[in-house]
């Protein structure tokens, strides 16, 4: 796979046409510009250009107090801002040296899965609707409602929910959540079942998913992918599961994975991660201790030692990455943020090229990026 | 592009009949030794994690070194800038069937910031490294697309992530 | 019932009457044609009622229910103001006469399939007189012929609007279409050769006593298929595919000019309902083996229409779309030796029913 | 569609004849053009960050915004309402603008969350674009980082209120404005 994939080199030949998909299309939610080189329906060249919604994130961090930044984590993907805001928080417990209580642990479990569940639920909309599906859009972001609302019960907020802290949780669970949540789920699990039956049965569907933007596991390895992408590969690669953090040892669960490669995978991993995620949060909601939610005492100011730390969990999307390096004072002196999707949109343009035009649409949607976090 | 795959996917097949090389620390004892001017600093601070200085220099063979032992996926590349006269470059590089991460972090001068780049060993390096560019002004060398990624064009030379950055807070 | 029957055949008894009497035949076939046009654009702002309302319904929605009473009946009409008051735009690079043409063409050739289409057949002193524009005795070959027309129209938007997204559209229902139009025409054809006749209203005569539906079910799932293509509709809509092409073909139409366009698709969608209606359905046949209980043959056609409308809104809830290269591979290599089959098999049965 | 097509002035033809505009000032016609744009306010699909999944939401099935006849357009040309449901970066300015003009009078701007409206936590940022205000002619402002489906709704009515109380006026538009 040679760099030439990645951009446009030469200007069309007469029989060629220059296709500029963007900054506004209703490709995916969030601004970026494609740019294809087409011949007839095929296309000879792909290059995504970024950054439309790139707010200078790194650089507002270090101006900013540790305790500052836990709420704009959210806001680096707001589909996966429980994620974000645990990667941010075990990178600091890290650095403080401290350890959060045992039923934090699980109560980060059980936001996180949630927020694995909602941001598959719309990415799977999302990719429906870009091969004309409008009905399992809907339906997709109806069920996605029931478990925003489970959220807001915890988080009190919808999309950005700012949830944890350093060696905690902000808030206990409300009475009465884990019958509530239970009924929710379990509706859920049957409504996905029917949803999975229903695309795996349709022969339009199948038509337009089978084969399309097939990625091996070679190549999704040399392209850096992780997350969905790379499981439908056959690739068992889980965080949860390779490094495993806050209880997750203690569960059990299995790394969903499939081995075609396409697009239909790819969907078909997030489809069973739902399910797979219903399976953990009953888990976590049986196995929850009791005891504090929190420290005794919640580090606010906090200046951690000098040092550094790389911290990942895995994502909805893939491996979440936060590089913080403390320089002893109450602002870090540099904070990298490696998103999954920033790596997944890098490895779109050459999945593009030779495929149809029509295919631009399933296959970015499948990838599932969210384009926030890769521009941050 | 496809045919091109198709032989690497063979090579992975016959590929796998050999012992799979081991993802764990012994890998920084077998860094440090097989580079001895190299790579100096080597430290393990948290089970899964290794930290070591590089020689910027010889980057390319020490990336090398570690794919071909196992280490076949670059996760990010980060460049922190230490005025008034370091910049460094951080590799963090980890596996696919492991948990280790291993950073590795180059030093380059300041008022000549210049590292070979990794597109030929790690594909996913070159937006990395374009990122890397762009907010910071650091130069990879022979990178085949070396321009702005995420900034407008005409922002190209303010690197705005340098700790001397005038334009922050935005004055507008 | 009967008392409707009554007024209904007294309306048009005094009509044919009045008029046949002076010899001025031409005018009622004026009056039928405008009251037809009237109709069927009636019924193509019903559709885009139901498109909202049953579309709604299959995906857990409420849809319109503000204007116009809880059901939003006044709906479109507060979106033909809005659109009637928009801004006139002709982007700078557009071709001005295809751009401003395109529409026209598209909503011509709805009209002109609307001149031969039979609501009803009265009979009146023993002769029979189709409630039609005009009768001609290749009705069905004349209705595909206009019915291409609309193509012309699409390209000429795709081509005139001087953008890529557009001139993709254009391209792919040119693709589409040369495909679809084979199978449409085989699959009249075999319809005709049961019925021994091209005239439309024969075809119907000749479902009296059994609906071609039942007689050549092949074809109505061949002739379904290519209509759906034929009006673009899901899971043939990719000359608008909103998610690649933003809106396709349509995509530099604003206001009205963009109104127009809009309409002349769900125009065409609605004459294709009637037409299935009319040669499959039984048309105003009423019911097999029931008949028509005395209600008005009109009545049943509309019946039937609507009825195929809300199998297109159905279809057009439950399926994604397909790409342009799986369309023109169904089109060749499954419709058209579906078709040929379906045209054997009819012309063995009508020999024999002959 | 091309990116060339920036530099190049837009050359549009206006349909804005006063006699049309009189006579529609001085006829119950007013209420009725009034009534029929406040109740067909389709809305560009242009999600840019966290208020564009909110913005998603409130289009489908839980809060269906189809009620009120607000429905998602993809194309500019047939929209009449722009959000800014987000950032707006340097990068990203002068596209937005083109959008914007690509959009056919008459058309409204919403300001979607507070990053839209101040700049929201990332003000200060090197990237971005503050005061968007002086640049497009908002019409509504909805806070809320993000704001809920439910103040959406509610920016929406607001606005149907505004559109109700408008007055269509005799533009002659200046020709240095239109490049000709």
């Amino acid at each position: 796979m040679t760099h030439t994939t990645t951009q446009i080199t030469s200007p069309p030949k007469p029989s060629e046409i220059l296709l500029h998909l963007g900054p506004q299309h209703p490709l995916q939610p969030g601004p970026f510009l494609l740019d294809l080189k087409i011949e007839g329906e095929t296309i000879r060249e792909a290059e995504l250009k970024i950054g439309y919604i790139h707010k200078g994130m790194e650089k507002v961090f270090e101006d900013r107090t540790y305790i500052q930044i836990l709420p704009l984590t959210d806001r680096i993907c707001y589909l996966a801002s429980n994620s974000n805001n645990d990667v941010y928080c075990r990178g600091m417990e890290e650095l403080l040296g401290i350890e959060p209580t045992d039923r934090a642990k699980y109560l980060r479990v059980l936001t996180n899965e949630l927020c694995r569940i909602q941001s598959h639920l719309l990415g799977i909309g999302e990719y429906t609707t870009d091969v004309g599906f409008l009905t399992m859009f809907i339906y997709m972001v109806r069920e996605r409602e029931g478990i925003v609302s489970l959220l807001e019960a915890i988080t009190g907020s919808r999309l950005n929910h700012n949830y944890a802290r350093f060696g905690g949780v902000a808030h206990d669970l409300p009475p009465g959540y884990k019958e509530m949540a239970l009924k929710t789920l379990g509706e859920l699990k049957k409504l996905v079942k029917s949803h999975d039956e229903m695309l795996s049965s349709d022969s339009v569907y199948l038509k337009r998913t089978k084969g399309v933007g097939v990625l091996t596991a070679s190549q999704a390895k040399e392209l850096g992918v992780a997350g969905p992408p790379l499981r439908a590969t056959g690739v068992e690669y889980d965080l949860r599961r390779v490094e495993p953090y806050l209880v997750y040892d203690d569960l059990d669960f299995d790394v969903i994975t499939q081995t075609d490669g396409d697009v239909f995978s790819r969907v078909k991993v997030r489809l069973l991660e739902i399910l797979e995620s219903i399976y953990i949060i009953e888990q976590v909601l049986d196995q929850m201790p009791t005891g504090p939610y929190k420290q005794n005492v919640m580090p606010y100011i906090t200046r951690p030692a000098p040092g550094e730390v790389y911290s990942r969990i895995e994502d909805p999307r893939g491996e979440m990455g936060m590089y913080i390096i403390s320089d002893g004072s109450d602002k870090p002196y540099r904070f990298r943020i490696r998103g999954p999707a920033f790596a997944t949109a890098q490895a779109l343009p050459p999945l593009l090229v030779g495929t149809y035009v029509a295919d631009v649409a399933a296959i970015a949607a499948s990838m599932d990026s969210c384009t926030s976090e890769v521009d941050r | 592009m496809v045919d091109e795959n198709a032989d690497n996917e063979m090579v992975d097949g016959t590929r796998d009949i050999i012992e799979p090389p081991k993802i764990d620390r012994t890998i920084m004892v077998a860094l440090s030794e097989t580079f001895k001017d190299g790579v100096f600093d080597v430290d393990v601070p948290l089970p899964n994690r290794a930290v070591a200085r590089i020689d910027p220099g010889r980057v390319k063979p020490i990336m090398q070194f570690l794919l071909d032992n196992g280490f076949d996926h670059l996760s990010c590349i980060s460049g922190v800038d230490h005025p008034p006269d370091k910049m460094e470059v951080v590799y963090h590089v980890t596996s696919y069937s492991g948990p280790l991460v291993i950073a590795l972090k180059a030093s380059i001068p300041r008022d000549d910031p210049k590292i070979d780049s990794l597109c030929d060993i790690y594909w996913n390096a070159n937006w990395y490294e374009r990122e890397t560019y762009e907010l910071f002004g650091i130069i990879f060398n022979d990178c085949p697309y070396l321009k702005v990624l995420l900034l407008p064009e005409d922002m190209e030379g303010e690197w705005p992530l340098r700790k001397d950055y005038a334009g922050y807070p935005n004055p507008t | 019932m009967g008392i409707f029957v009554d007024i209904y055949d007294a309306i048009m008894n005094f009509l044919i009457f009045f008029f046949s009497t002076w010899e001025l035949a031409p005018w009622v076939r004026g009056i039928v044609g405008g009251a037809v046009i009237g109709g069927v654009f009636g019924g193509a702002l019903v559709m885009v009622y139901l498109e909202r309302k049953f579309l709604g319904d299959i995906q857990s929605r409420i849809g319109p229910n503000r204007v116009g009473g809880r059901f939003g009946l006044l709906q479109l009409i507060a979106d033909a103001v809005k659109l009637f008051t928009k801004e006139d735009i002709i982007p700078a690079n557009a071709d001005k006469w295809l751009f401003i043409g395109a529409p026209i063409v598209a909503l011509t050739s709805g009209f002109l399939m609307v001149a031969v289409i039979p609501f009803d057949l009265l009979v009146i002193k023993g002769n029979e007189y189709a409630l039609a524009v005009s009768t001609m005795d290749v009705s069905i070959l004349y209705l595909e012929a206009v019915s291409a027309l609309a193509i012309f129209g699409i390209f000429m938007a795709g081509w005139g609007s001087g953008s890529k997204y557009s001139l993709l559209a254009g391209f792919r229902n040119i693709a589409k279409m040369i495909g679809y139009e084979v199978p449409l025409g085989i699959t009249i054809i075999s319809v005709a050769v049961m019925a021994h006749s091209l005239d439309i209203v024969e075809i119907v005569k000749a479902q009296s006593s059994i609906w071609f539906i039942i007689a050549q079910p092949m074809g109505f799932v061949v002739f379904g298929i290519a209509l759906l293509a034929d009006v673009g509709r899901i899971p043939f809509d990719q000359t608008e595919a909103e998610e690649e092409l933003i809106a396709g073909w349509a995509t530099e139409y604003s206001g009205m000019r963009w109104g127009l366009a809009f309409f002349a698709e769900y125009f065409h969608a609605v004459v294709g309902a009637i037409v299935v209606s009319l040669i499959f359905l039984g048309g105003w046949n009423g019911l097999p083996l029931i008949g028509n209980l005395w209600i008005p043959g009109i009545f049943w056609v509309i019946v039937k229409a609507i009825f195929v409308m809300m199998g297109m809104i159905w279809v057009r809830g439950a399926l994604p779309r397909l790409r342009i290269d799986q369309v023109s591979d169904i089109g060749w290599k499954v419709l058209i030796p579906l078709a040929m089959l379906n045209l054997v098999w009819s012309t063995i049965i009508g020999l024999m029913w002959a | 569609m091309d990116q060339i097509e920036i530099e190049l002035p837009s050359n549009v033809a206006f349909t804005t004849t006063s006699a049309i505009h009189d006579f529609i000032k001085s006829s119950p016609l007013q209420k009725l053009v009034n009534w029929g744009r406040k109740n067909s306010l389709w809305f560009m699909t242009h999600p840019m960050g966290c208020c564009g999944i909110e913005q998603i939401c409130v289009g489908v099935a839980h809060y269906d915004t189809d009620r009120f006849g607000i429905m998602p357009r993809a194309s500019p040309r047939q929209a009449d309402v722009m959000m800014i449901s987000g950032y707006v970066t340097k990068k990203y300015l002068p596209a937005l603008k083109r959008v914007w003009d690509q959009m056919v009078e008459p058309k409204w701007i919403m300001m979607m969350g507070e990053c839209a409206i101040s700049g929201g936590p990332w003000w200060e940022s090197y990237s971005t674009v503050i005061n968007m205000d002086e640049i497009f002619p908002v019409d509504i402002y909805i806070p809320g980082c993000p704001p809920r489906p439910e103040a959406l709704l509610d920016g929406f009515i607001e606005l149907q209120k505004k559109i109700e109380a408008q007055q269509d006026r005799t533009v002659v538009p200046n020709p240095a404005d239109i490049g000709v």
